[in-house]
């Protein structure tokens, strides 16, 4: 059985209807990709595992644990972890007191204490801004530390919502080279992405998110090939 | 008066003992579209809100067209012709697409206090006109049908065209945009791409900062680039695109893009 | 491209308009059709209070009247707070201003300060000096908060709010110190203004000016009408103009609103202006018909009940707040004062005295009513607030928030992005 | 603005700037300045050159009542002994206000609400104390000594519960409903829940002002004419102790953290595991719990409770709060040490008709070169 | 006003009241309002007529307010079946709804009302008695003693009996406080009395009166006088003055004579002088008035049933159902403000506090 599974997800915001009947898989140890235009409804996706929303049809189980309506700390303490779009830092909080939170529900001190080195190792940008106010950084220091926090929680599962955004074309490769190494070390990712070539590349698997229904899925490779999805994803 | 728009005469910008921009000038020709490209943290934002008048630059100046702007504040910027998008999107989020645009031309009106109080027909002409004009903004960003809707309740894409329209709005001889494509498909980056250019062709200059390679190196004539607050290059992008230190510090492997 | 999502039919062009020469009525509109009733409703008023009372309805008329002073009041600071989103917990501040105004200029007052000299301006004119002044006092009292955001601005308007009662009592010399001003001047309306038809030869055949006085009711209770007109249209014109965009903007986003060329500075100062201006409208009213002004009734609890109106009736939204504001006046005013009597006669006639009579720490029926009103209050606010939290008639945006909030989730989180 | 065309403003703006010749220095020094707290709010407030101007007014105007109150001071029959007594009563009612004050900004600073009807918590404590005290039978005279204080340690420390668990209470009915409403939308339900509170208040011990028997020993201790009671060194010590718990358990503690986080992005907060719902009833139930020990010390020290105390107290103690940066736990116990010290004072050197308008005066200076209080910070708004 | 006839009895005749009787001023207003109540029980009708009383609560928000005070001036003139109201409480409201209620016109009768200005004409009054009424004849009285007497009467008391030469005086900054405290000075001045400090405080905002009793102290004040009514916390000044300053409080009979001072002032309560503008009720031993009082206490057993004005606004109940009388005797188609002003020539017998005797002798409580 999977590990993550949605089961025809229905969200809606006000009166407006966000997703329509979304169902996807995330097995252990994959990288899956969300594609999918502005609007399509990645973000909500994501946010209704966090629990940050509630489906008004469907059921979400992780680990075959119904969390449909589990409070989003409940989700967090089970082990499911996000790094939110919009980077979503406590802006008067310090860098560091910011991993630190990442690493809220964890009690190993001794862990928190060697996630935070190999944060520090991957960002070398963010050690040197750490005693920094969140707030004042500039927006890819904001999203590096964003990712950094994420991976403070030492999560069972990790959804990334638009990793890449707004960051420098290197720091882009060493986000990616970041995800295929967490993903190596057992942890499955969930990837909310913009940059379809390189979303799909490290993919093992893919949704294709349209208006809020899934229209495509499969293999990452195999979807990069696909001549909807090289048009309207891949600028090809 | 010269063919420069803008001039950014040596700006130093500091906080507290950390320099974000460091001693950085450089010109922006009119009509042209010029890019400003970094890493994160060099300080490409940081120039944008000194130019615009958020922050005063701590050592320097900076001309628009051939006056001294800098230490003016950023409503007088606005009136003196520079109009801005902000990186992360900042409309007026409970007011209609329509009504942010209108707020846009807020300083070409005229309509004094009273005119407004008693509906003068001097203020509905001009509010008739705002209107039409507000309607022919969001058509030439493409999203006119969303007129009527609150700017919160667009998505993400058409949030940031009708950005560019509320920034269109206020007549701008210079338009600065802080990563316009970020978070686009491909797709929605070639018809931005085409936006832009027809705003240029329209006689508006183009000032833009942009971490997509692509849309960059297609799109502007010349692209200075910061690294650590400091001017490490400028130049046409073929210039930049194979100056070693901008691959070293920026570009990485995409610099082949 | 997500449009289908979002897109929503726009509403019908034509269909529910009545046209009247330039205007258009649009019977679809939420807030034409409570301005038609309310309209319609203030024009009725008199007769069927008269009707209703059996020919009785001078008091009830007047208290009409009172609470157009509220109005006025609500829908100035529904300008500062709801248009322009700035928090402001001291208007009484410039109530008392406008009130003022009207004592010192209106009555023998300032023979008793080291002028020597009494002023007695016509009402008429005073109610544009009023405005004039009260509008200058909330642009001055403004200046010092502009650099302030959020909160810490509505703490230095109540700090206004708590100085300008005191300054008013401790300057006793000017002011009449804390006995306050009284014996204030009538407005007189000259016969030929209101016209032969007015005042017909009552004594000596001859026409006269009509005074207004409590004799007369009516009198008072149309010039407030007209007053409030004057507001509401001028407001409104106001809320969709380039002024009120900028007010909106820079509630929204300030920055994005100073890179827009609005001027926050002057703009925010306007708001404040506007506020007061309204409020010295109303000053000047409240002084005339009262003909008393005193320093102990322009406190902070003045402040916060114009606050709790606006909210009440929906923050914005211009006839919300018309509505919240008489319905809150009508609680304060009239049905809680008047309810132990009503306990009192309802006891009476239904034959339960005995639980009206004190007895050891009861202190019967009608009096505990009478000891609940404070209770009462709290629990009328805080379960409207519950039951509608954009107030009773809430502005189109705040409707949006009201939902989005009711759907995102039972949990309380955020559904909007920070 | 309306009223000036496009260019004018401009035009002069400019031409001031010509005439402004400044060294590099010059601007670099009050650049600093800026990023020190001024400049994050540099959008939306007047131009320099104004702000100069009222600085030096300002300066002026404080300096000249600073000397008014010295001369005051110097010429006064027995200067030093009454200037440290008024230091010690100033002290021991600001340390009240700190600690009403930290209620409100504990509040302010994870819900940003202005929570009117914490003062009123405070009132329900000391009433809850005094029927505790009463049914006793304690009373000045019958029971006294230090023996006392073992019966008055266990009847604060039930007020100060059963405080927390009536904030708590207050916060799930009228609070977290709204949490999502407009921003003024709880504020109107704490202005209610205030009545309401005034008006059980009111029903249960009546409209007058009630005594409180003076428990606390008595004993005191008299130095250059200056005498400190023993009730005076009691409420300040057991005030700043707390004060100084609270701020260690805030900054320190992993609840702390998590308020600090809820306060500043909840969804972000519940992301990191963080369960919001009880972090902001923690902090309320600790604001309260607070209250009541302010409640129960206020009964002690001022001899007196009534049912609406709390609506002045309250509003010079989110004064305080305010003053000294709300939000800020430091800032709340200084701004309440501020104001009940400038209070002394001015009571005892000018006229006490204009104290309150002095302290909003103040405020008002103060926020207007510390636009986020005394020990308040802004973060700059990023573009 | 007018009376109404029907029913069983000749009519029905309703005396209203106008006093704060919500929030914190209910602590004076709702005995007061109980003491008309218990008046009215204890004489159901008069001369056939069945009376009736209306109480009005004139505060807003738990403060009184002029505006409410006009309004329920307004709604008695309306109403035919009032023909007469005790109150108010605050002179300000006194001041809004005399020019109403004298264009009526409709007798009031003020037990608390001590400003001089709402019928003494001084060169000060601001505005004159005459034009606060407009023109109409005169329909405002009162039983209170007036701030221009009873601060005088404590400056001489503790200058020629009690000897002293150095006062700290206070007032609370309202009204009533201030205007005793003001015209103590006047007259403690004159007397030669020196007066080490004045100062008004805050009612409101004032818990810690310390620095105030050091400010007297360190003056060496012999005595404190402070102008205040009980709610505004003079006898919390005097509890605090325990282990500071120990010497007497004086003060109008706002407080000094209102036994929750006693509480108020708690262990500290000793050492209290008050003037009275009549002689105390509770403290005295009139027979007549102490029956009258422990039939009250019997009804109204809570300490707090009886404060400052409680039975003064008793006597204006008496006062007015006796006018009443007179009214229908004299068959004066329900002109009650005659009868009530010639009420006051003439010798009472029958009210608790015998205290507009003592001022109807003074000839101060009407400026007709
Ligand atoms: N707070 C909100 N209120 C109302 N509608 C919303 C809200 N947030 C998102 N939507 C709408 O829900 C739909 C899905 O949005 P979502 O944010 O999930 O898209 P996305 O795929 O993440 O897009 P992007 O690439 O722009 O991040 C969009 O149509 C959007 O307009
Ligand atoms: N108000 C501030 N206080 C302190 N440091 C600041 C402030 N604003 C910016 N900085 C710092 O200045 C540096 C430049 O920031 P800036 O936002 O200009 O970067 P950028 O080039 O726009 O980067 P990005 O591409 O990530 O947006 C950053 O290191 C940032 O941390
Ligand atoms: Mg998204
Ligand atoms: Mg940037």
């Amino acid at each position: 059985m999977a590990l993550l599974e949605l089961k025809g997800i229905d969200a809606f915001y006000a009166r407006i209807q966000a997703l329509h009947g979304v169902s996807l898989t995330v097995d252990r140890g994959e990288i899956v990709a969300l594609i999918g235009s502005n609007g399509a409804g990645k973000t909500t996706t994501l946010r209704t595992i966090s629990g940050l929303m509630h489906p008004a049809a469907g059921t979400i189980t992780f680990d075959g644990r119904d969390i449909s309506s589990t409070p989003p700390h409940r989700v967090v303490q089970l082990g499911i972890c996000q790094a939110p779009e919009g980077r979503r830092l406590f802006q008067r909080l310090t860098v560091q007191d910011n991993l630190e939170m990442g690493a809220y529900s964890r009690r190993d001190r001794g862990g928190i204490r060697d996630s935070l080195e190999k944060v520090f190792t991957l960002f070398p940008r963010v050690k040197e801004r750490r005693h920094q106010l969140a707030g004042t950084l500039s927006g890819g220091e904001q999203q590096m530390v964003a990712i950094s926090r994420a991976l403070m929680a030492n999560p069972r599962a990790l959804m990334l919502d638009e990793p890449s955004l707004g960051l420098a074309p290197l720091i882009v490769d060493t986000i990616f080279g970041i995800i295929n190494e967490i993903n190596s070390s057992g942890v499955p990712i969930l990837l909310v992405e913009q940059n379809a070539v390189k979303a799909l590349d490290v993919a093992h698997r893919a949704y294709v998110l349209e208006t809020g229904t899934i229209v495509q899925s499969g293999p990452g490779k195999e979807l990069a090939q696909s001549e909807e999805v090289q048009k309207a994803y891949l600028g090809i | 008066m010269n063919g420069n728009i803008l001039e950014i005469r040596k700006v130093t910008k500091q906080f507290g003992g950390l320099v974000a921009v460091d001693d950085v000038a450089f010109a922006v020709r009119r009509g042209e579209i010029f890019a400003l490209i970094g890493p994160n943290g060099a300080g490409k934002t940081t120039l944008f809100n000194c130019i615009t008048g958020i922050y005063p630059p701590t050592m320097g100046s900076i001309y628009f067209d051939g006056r001294d702007i800098s230490g003016s504040r950023p409503h007088q910027v606005a009136q003196m012709g520079i109009a801005r998008t902000f990186q992360n999107i900042r409309l007026f989020p409970f007011m209609t697409a329509l009504d942010n645009v209108k707020v846009g031309q807020h300083v070409r009106m005229k309509a004094k206090l009273w005119d407004a109080m008693l509906k003068t027909p001097r203020e509905r002409k001009e509010e008739v006109r705002v209107r039409d004009r507000a309607y022919e903004l969001l058509r030439y960003v493409g999203i006119e049908r969303f007129a009527d809707h609150y700017a919160r309740n667009l998505p993400y894409g058409q949030q940031r065209r009708l950005e560019v329209a509320r920034a269109l709005a206020t007549d701008p001889k210079l338009l600065l945009l802080d990563e316009p494509a970020a978070g686009f498909t491909p797709q929605e980056k070639v018809q931005l791409m085409k936006l832009v250019e027809k705003i240029v062709a329209d006689g508006v200059t183009v000032f833009l900062i942009e971490h997509d390679m692509r849309v960059v190196m297609s799109i502007s004539k010349r692209i200075c680039v910061l690294d650590h607050g400091e001017e490490i290059a400028l130049g046409p992008p073929d210039v930049v695109r194979s100056n070693q230190r901008v691959i070293e510090a920026y570009l990485g492997s995409q610099g082949g893009h | 491209m997500s449009s289908a999502t979002v897109a929503r039919p726009r509403p019908g062009p034509r269909r529910g308009r009545i046209r009247i020469g330039r205007f258009t009525l649009n019977l679809r509109d939420r807030d034409t059709v409570i301005y038609l009733a309310l309209a319609i409703g203030a024009l009725a008023f008199p007769t069927v209070a008269d009707f209703v009372t059996g020919g009785a309805g001078g008091s009830i008329v007047l208290l009409a009247a009172d609470a157009g002073v509220y109005v006025l009041l609500a829908l100035g600071l529904n300008v500062v707070v709801g248009f322009a989103g700035l928090l402001d917990l001291g208007y009484a501040a410039f109530f008392a201003i406008g009130a003022y105004t009207y004592a010192l200029m209106a009555s023998g007052a300032l023979f008793h300060t080291p002028l020597h000299h009494a002023i007695h301006i016509p009402f008429w004119l005073l109610l544009v000096v009023g405005v004039m002044i009260a509008a200058t006092a909330g642009a001055l009292l403004g200046a010092p908060t502009l650099r302030l955001r959020g909160d810490y601005l509505a703490i230095v308007t109540l700090g206004f709010g708590e100085i300008v009662p005191r300054v008013f009592r401790n300057a006793g010399d000017w002011t009449g110190g804390i006995n306050g001003l009284s014996a204030l001047d009538n407005p007189v309306l000259p016969y030929w203004v209101d016209g032969p038809w007015a005042g017909v030869g009552e004594q000596f055949g001859i026409v006269k000016d009509l005074i207004f006085s409590v004799a007369n009711p009516t009198a008072w209770y149309v010039l407030m009408l007209i007053l409030v007109g004057i507001s509401v249209v001028m407001l409104n014109n106001l809320r969709k103009s380039r002024l009120g965009r900028a007010w909106m903007a820079i509630r929204e986003d300030e920055t994005a609103a100073q890179a827009m060329g609005i001027n926050t500075v002057s703009t925010k100062l306007l708001a404040f202006a506007m506020g007061a201006a309204t409020s010295g409208f109303a000053g000047c009213f409240y002084g005339a018909k009262l003909s008393l002004v005193s320093p102990e009734n322009f406190q902070f609890q003045v402040s916060i009940t114009i606050l709790v109106m606006i909210v009440l009736g929906g923050m914005g939204s211009m006839p919300g707040v018309i509505v919240g504001s008489l319905t809150v006046y009508l609680i304060l005013f009239k049905i809680l004062p008047d309810a132990p009597n009503q306990v009192h006669s309802l006891l009476a006639t239904t034959g339960f005295t005995a639980i009206d009579q004190p007895t050891g720490d009861w202190p019967g029926l009608g009096e505990f009513v009478s000891r609940l009103k404070f209770l009462l209050f709290g629990l009328i606010l805080v379960t409207t607030m519950l039951l509608r939290p954009g107030g009773l008639i809430p502005s189109r945006a705040e409707i949006d928030v009201e939902r989005a909030a009711k759907e995102t989730s039972a949990l309380g989180l955020e559904g909007a992005q920070g | 603005m309306d009223g000036s065309p496009a260019g004018t403003t401009q035009d002069s703006a400019l031409a001031e700037k010509a005439e402004e010749v400044e060294d590099p220095a010059a601007i670099a020094a009050r650049d600093q300045a800026w990023t020190e707290g001024l400049m994050a709010v540099r959008a939306g407030m007047v131009g320099n050159r104004w702000v100069r101007l009222l600085r030096w007014l300002v300066l002026g105007v404080v300096i000249v009542v600073l000397l008014l109150m010295a001369r005051n001071i110097a010429t006064h029959s027995q200067p030093l002994a009454y200037f440290l007594q008024t230091i010690v009563y100033g002290l021991g009612s600001g340390s009240l206000y700190a600690l009403i004050a930290l209620g409100y900004t504990m509040v302010y600073g994870i819900i940003e609400l202005i929570n009117f009807a914490h003062a009123d918590v405070v009132t329900f404590g000391g009433f809850i104390s005094l029927s505790v005290v009463t049914a006793f039978g304690f009373k000045e005279g019958v029971v006294n000594g230090p023996l006392i204080l073992l019966a008055l340690v266990p009847i604060t420390a039930g007020t100060m519960l059963v405080c927390g668990l009536l904030n708590i209470t207050i916060e799930r009915v009228a609070y977290r409903p709204l949490r999502n409403a407009p921003r003024v939308s709880p504020l109107i339900t704490a202005a209610g829940m205030s009545f309401v509170l005034e008006g059980l208040m009111f029903l249960w011990k009546g409209p007058v002002n009630n005594h409180y028997p003076d428990l606390i020993p008595t004993g005191q201790l008299t130095l250059i004419g200056t005498t400190v009671r023993i009730k005076d060194a009691v409420v300040v010590v057991l005030a700043l102790l707390l004060v100084l718990a609270l701020d260690t358990f805030v900054t320190k503690s992993k609840l702390g953290k998590a308020m600090r986080a809820t306060a500043q992005d909840r969804d972000a907060a519940s992301l990191m595991g963080i369960d919001i719902n009880r972090t902001i009833a923690a902090t309320f139930f600790i604001g309260a719990v607070l209250a009541g020990f302010a409640g129960t010390m206020y009964g002690l020290y001022f001899g007196n409770i009534v049912f609406d105390l709390g609506f002045a107290t309250g509003l010079v103690a989110f004064t305080a709060a305010v003053l000294g940066g709300i939000g800020n736990i430091r800032g709340a116990a200084l701004g309440g040490l501020c104001i009940g010290m400038f209070e002394a004072f001015w009571n005892s050197y000018f006229v006490s008709a204009w104290t309150q308008v002095m302290i909003f005066v103040i405020l008002t200076l103060v926020l207007l070169f510390r636009p986020a209080g005394l020990l308040g910070m802004r973060v700059p708004d990023r573009t | 006003g007018g009376t109404t006839g029907g029913g069983s009895s000749k009519g029905t005749i309703v005396i209203a009241s106008d006093y704060p009787a919500s929030g914190g001023e209910a602590s004076t207003g709702i005995p007061e309002q109980q003491a008309v109540a218990f008046a009215v029980s204890q004489h159901q009708t008069i001369k056939g007529f069945t009376i009736q009383y209306k109480p009005f609560d004139d505060a807003i928000n738990g403060v009184h307010d002029p505006q409410k005070g006009a309004q329920n001036a307004t709604t008695m003139a309306g109403d035919s079946s009032i023909v007469a109201m005790v109150g108010p409480n605050n002179s300000n409201v006194a001041k809004a709804m005399i020019p109403i209620l004298a264009a009526v016109p409709l007798a009031m009768v003020s037990p608390a009302n001590t400003n001089e200005c709402l019928t003494k004409s001084f060169s000060y009054c601001n505005p004159a008695p005459s034009e606060l009424r407009k023109g109409s004849t005169n329909n405002y009285f009162r039983i209170a003693g007036t701030d221009d007497q009873q601060g005088p009467a404590m400056a001489v008391y503790a200058h020629d009996t009690l000897k002293f030469t150095k006062a700290a005086i206070f007032s609370d900054n309202e009204t009533f406080g201030k205007g005793v405290a003001d015209n103590f000075q006047k007259k403690w001045t004159s007397l030669g009395g020196t007066v080490v400090v004045r100062n008004d405080y805050d009612a409101k905002n004032t818990s810690d009166f310390k620095t105030y009793i050091n400010s007297a102290k360190s003056g060496g004040a012999q005595f404190v006088y402070i102008g205040a009514t009980t709610g505004n916390k003079p006898c919390i000044f005097k509890a605090q003055m325990k282990g500071i300053l120990d010497v007497p409080l004086t003060g109008p009979d706002g407080f000094a004579l209102d036994p929750q001072c006693i509480k108020d002032a708690g262990d500290n309560a000793t050492n209290i002088y008050g003037t009275t503008a009549g002689s105390d009720p509770v403290a005295g031993n009139d027979p007549n008035a102490k029956s009258t009082i422990d039939a009250y206490k019997k009804v109204y057993s809570k300490p707090t049933d009886i404060a400052t004005y409680t039975f003064q606004s008793y006597d204006c109940a008496i006062l007015l159902i006796d006018a009443i009388g007179r009214a229908i005797d004299a068959n004066q188609n329900g002109d009650i403000t005659t009868p009530v002003f010639s009420y006051y020539q003439s010798d009472p017998t029958n009210t608790a506090t015998g205290g507009w005797k003592y001022l109807s002798s003074q000839g101060v409580t009407s400026s007709s």
